[in-house]
């Protein structure tokens, strides 16, 4: 194995990279997908892969959005969006739903993040900005809560620093908690061995490594 | 507790309820939220509450409206800040409202040791972060876990689908959520549903909520709540 | 109040020990009752009493006893005795069975006993016997998973001695957990406050004290 | 997990249980109790084993048969000693096999806690008696509990009464006792059904132990049990 590097192109767009996800997730897994971006990897699951999506406010087989008429008020995912039920769906209440995730039964979780450290600290519940409302839902659930935890976001903040981080600086969601970090610039593999660049978008390695605080390594 | 009554107003199911008192509230957003128990509690007067509820309330309905009435001294939640959380935001910001921010997953998972006489639970959730400050951790196995301690209320109020009249329950969809957890970590149960049906109807084997733990049972009409369409 | 004292009759027999514990149990309640003499008290509540049966391998609204055609291998006590199901029962697993009862939601249980001491300690699990197999069952979560914990017994051993003692010689099952213990001689209120005689049968107040090892108080 | 898969016979529904494994067996006396999947597993061969179980086998068949094979080295269960339990009753009193014995409640509630990520959690049962000895105890809001930890199997042997071809399941009556708790304990779940349908036939408000917690599924012909009758 060694890194891809695709400096024949750009980013991925948005798209391209809940398409990259999706094509890490194994058929047949159980998956939830956290609110905002990590949603967008539905659409990209094959329709045969068998992947069935776990939402944390009670349900297994989880549909696609509500349109117009399907629209219940009964039933939403996580981040309060009228979703469908699938074939072979199951409801449970919260105790349920959350030991199910907490006890690792979960295949797959995806999130996005604010920051992740080199050995896979997860910051992206709060901003740490003293007159924010703290509000956590299930993230630090979700951080814990899944054999393997995928984090989906841009490799760059707005002023352009690297959110992949020698150490949060926002306070924590989870403790090493995650094993891959999705971006448009890249994907890297992140915990106790640091941090590995699998393949990288518009950037060479080099260039990562240059604007990047935490020592990268070729897979 | 003896079998259920089943009253013919909100505003009886919520009487009795004290100042003072936690009162464990159901629903997800909007999914399983109580609204006319809600709004009976309101008219009811009691003051000085602990709001236990995954939200602190949308717009200026439902716990909003309870909040905006100056009700609640506190609240324990896993979520406070939504989009149109105004009334909370405003509360919260000017001091007035006491604030206990909990994971998601340990608010429903300290309610069920309330309710399973559960004493205390080791949790691997938020180890590291923020919201473990200051409570015990222990490794076990190899894992670090934080103590967490029950959450228990006086009066729970949730909304359910159907209850039979000896007030066995079961909900619809994801409208469950919250409502069977709080359902046994209350002292006293009380259910809005959108029909009451004769004892022997609901199929035993999927009642989700067994009588056992149902106080009161109230029928609401149901109401056509706005909801946000598709992405 | 005072000890009603019933000496112009004999002990209660077996029937009449159950329908006196029946009397006790409040219209309506939700019950536990052990396996042996204590399932005989559910013949002697009312047709519209409204107790609710509960059996701790996972059922509310259980009925009699299985007749014939009415056997059902799926549907037992915790005795494993088939039983019947009533209109409003509902099923439950193990766990959740347990927390009903761990979590003080029953109203009494009824458990059979070798000893209770005068401050309500029980023991009913295990004679303490070296060569016996040790077996507990439900014994220890019913202790304790009450409001009421009643206790059903003869109150002499067959060698004479009373079974409710200044401090359980066997091994307990709880700890304090009795509060009423009902008898073919009389029935007791037992805890912090010692033993009180709320009623005699076959015997005066002076006779059992004079019999039993334990002080009695007069109700 | 991924998703279950069903075979055709018991025999390949244990195939690759271990020597030395933790196996959960369902089942409250004969309700519930996997009879094929433990013959299957008798067939199979694997020895040095720990069962986690209710009870230790009644007669010769069942778990007394697998007991009665040499092939378990540890019963953990809540009520050995039953009126027919003499399998087990003769190799305990040799001292060819270990007993471990657990209040009920703490059986299912420490499988709960494996299935469910708890890492230990503080119980009020069996406090002040011999079954506490040696473990650690805690004063809480005034009440004395036990620590007490979670079991967790290597694999799950349970009875459930239908099946999706996903593995959701549905139980029947008092059958499902152990059944779902254990589905959540083990690593690898494999259920024993008396009819498997296809997706989308259960009531997803009414599935008990929904598929994530099920890796392999088998259909089995009914037996027809002898049961004692009225008492």
């Amino acid at each position: 194995m060694s890194t891809q590097e695709h400096t024949d192109r750009g980013p991925l767009d948005r798209d391209e990279l809940a398409a990259r996800v999706a094509q890490d997730i194994p058929d047949g897994s159980y998956v939830n997908l956290g609110i905002g971006q990590p949603t967008k990897v539905a659409d990209h699951l094959a329709a045969d892969s068998g992947v069935v999506l776990h939402t944390e406010n009670g349900m297994l087989g989880m549909g696609p959005a509500a349109q117009d008429d399907e629209v219940d008020t009964d039933l939403t995912n996580a981040g309060k969006v009228p979703v469908t039920e699938l074939p072979g769906a199951a409801y449970f209440h919260h105790a349920d739903s959350f030991a199910m995730m907490r006890g690792g039964h979960l295949d797959v979780c995806v999130l996005g993040a604010f920051q992740v450290a080199g050995n896979g600290d997860l910051a992206n519940w709060h901003t740490g900005a003293p007159d924010a409302i703290p509000a956590v839902g299930g993230a630090m659930d979700l951080a814990i809560g899944a054999k393997d935890v995928l984090v989906m976001m841009s490799l760059f903040a707005k002023d352009g620093s690297a959110k992949i981080v020698p150490a949060c600086t926002y306070p924590l969601t989870g403790v090493g908690c995650v094993s891959r970090v999705y971006t448009d610039h890249g994907v890297f593999a992140v915990g106790p061995d640091g941090v590995t660049v699998l393949e990288t978008y518009g950037l060479s390695f080099d260039e990562l490594a240059e604007r990047m605080d935490v020592p990268l390594q070729r897979a | 507790m003896t079998r259920a009554t089943v009253l013919d107003t909100a505003r009886e199911a919520v009487d009795g309820i004290e100042d003072g008192s936690t009162v464990l509230v159901g629903g997800f957003g909007l999914a399983g939220m109580p609204f006319d128990l809600i709004e009976a509690l309101i008219d009811q007067g009691a003051k000085d509450l602990t709001v236990v509820s995954n939200n602190a309330g949308n717009g200026e309905w439902g716990l909003a409206a309870l909040l905006k009435a100056g009700r609640v001294r506190k609240v324990v939640c896993s979520f406070p800040r939504q989009s149109d959380s105004y009334v909370f935001d405003e509360l919260y910001r000017s001091g007035r409202i006491e604030l206990e921010v909990v994971p998601q997953g340990n608010l429903a998972e300290r309610m069920r040791a309330a309710g399973a006489g559960i004493g205390a639970f080791y949790c691997p959730t938020a180890v590291g972060t923020p919201l473990a400050e200051g409570k015990e951790v222990r490794e076990i196995d190899g894992r670090t876990y934080v103590l967490e301690m029950p959450i228990k209320g006086d009066v729970a109020l949730i909304s359910a689908h159907t209850a039979d009249r000896m007030g066995n329950l079961v909900y619809r969809k994801t409208a469950r959520n919250f409502g069977p957890v709080m359902a046994t970590a209350a002292t006293t149960v009380v259910a809005q549903v959108s029909e009451v049906v004769e004892v022997g109807t609901l199929d035993p084997e999927a009642v989700v909520t067994p009588s056992i733990y149902v106080d009161r049972v109230v029928r609401v009409e149901p109401r056509h709540l706005q909801v946000e369409g598709a992405r």
